[in-house]
């Protein structure tokens, strides 16, 4: 049973990625690492990671190693998603920092959100959309006398 | 929504100076550092940066519900774009 | 000349915010840091503030030899006045 | 002869300290403490000291005691100089940040020059003297480029 639902957890995890939700995702895929490395299950452990990488493209193989860890996430979700916008990839750089956004409220650190929507404020003026840039500048702004 | 674009380019203005500040600073202090002293320093920079970006960005964001505040946004973006080279 | 208070006002403005991001920082460091250290984040906070200080100070001096230059400082004058709210 | 050496610095201390040339005077009462020292002479050394305590006024009396480390002078001077010009004394102020002007360049360490100069100014301006105070600003101006 629990080898089910490690496989579910899976197949959860692609799917929220085709459907482009990395936060679903993320969730998916990092509690299915976990199961497969309780059950000492090495090939499902493979997958699970696998789709850890999937999601972070641009970001360090080992994010997944440390993604327990907020403060050593936060900073390489921030990273990639600055990657990501200089190669122009927009879209995806708006994810990334999305998912800080998302993870923040869960972790209850939310230091890095003034950065995350200063960027997504930037790509949305890359792509031209200025009013979705305003909105998040005006979220970025808000937040620039806070700590 | 004219002031979006200086938004951007004051924000990446900043950015550059507090990263080679940063860099400058970590060289400085060597390899040993704990996480503690490399978080605090990383703060200090933004917290700066952020402080003192506050005002400005605040006064490109006004709504333009009357005239005045809306000449008044132009004019600081302009000042801005000259102050900080931004045009280019 | 007529920019000179300005100048005060706006350097006196960044300095409360550099000494108070400074503290915040040396007290999450501990007492234990090494001058060095404390030299490498006092350096730190001075540089940001005085790259980003370098642009809006060199525009409000400007000397009004033309007076195309004249007005646009006094018109740099009055946007920092009003962005860092410093006529107060 | 090393004595009456002793008793001429402390006496040219003096009068630099009543002529208004602290730099000058700094220069002759540490020599002469450092002398008194040498000499193993109490009451001089205690003279010199006084000397310097007389110049630092607004100072912690230990200034002289590290004035060899200009890395732990500087400071002190810079403080010192802000502290007089909070309690409105500016003149007093300006030749506290003019002795690190003119220090700093005998120790070829200048990079408290910037705040010096800016100081400096800050007093002009406070005085009324918006000309002295710009002189002052341009100079102050042309160094935030620098580190």
């Amino acid at each position: 049973p629990r080898k089910e639902e490690l496989i579910s957890q899976l197949k959860a995890g692609k799917n929220f990625l085709r459907n482009q939700d990395p936060e679903k995702a993320f969730v998916e895929f990092k509690s299915a690492l976990e199961l497969a490395q309780n059950l000492k299950d090495p090939i499902e452990e493979k997958k699970a990671a696998r789709g850890l990488d999937e999601l972070d493209i641009a970001c360090p193989a080992t994010l997944h190693k440390c993604m327990f860890d907020w403060s050593l996430t936060e900073p390489k979700l921030l990273n990639s998603g600055a990657s990501l916008q200089r190669q122009g990839k927009l879209q995806e750089a708006i994810k990334y920092h999305s998912l800080v956004l998302a993870l923040s409220k869960r972790e209850g650190e939310e230091s890095g959100n003034t950065e995350a929507y200063g960027a997504i404020a930037d790509c949305y003026t890359e792509l031209g959309d200025l009013e979705q840039a305003a909105k998040f500048y005006d979220k970025y702004i808000a937040r620039l006398e806070t700590d | 929504l004219e002031t979006v674009p200086t938004i951007k380019k004051l924000r990446a203005y900043a950015e550059r100076i507090r990263v080679a500040e940063l860099e400058k600073c970590l060289s400085k202090m060597g390899d040993d550092i704990s996480k503690k002293t490399r978080r605090a320093v990383d703060d200090l920079s933004r917290g700066i940066v952020n402080k003192l970006l506050h005002g400005p960005m605040q006064h490109l964001r006004c709504d333009g519900s009357d005239s005045r505040t809306l000449s008044e946004t132009l004019e600081n973006m302009h000042a801005l774009n000259r102050m900080f080279s931004l045009e280019t």
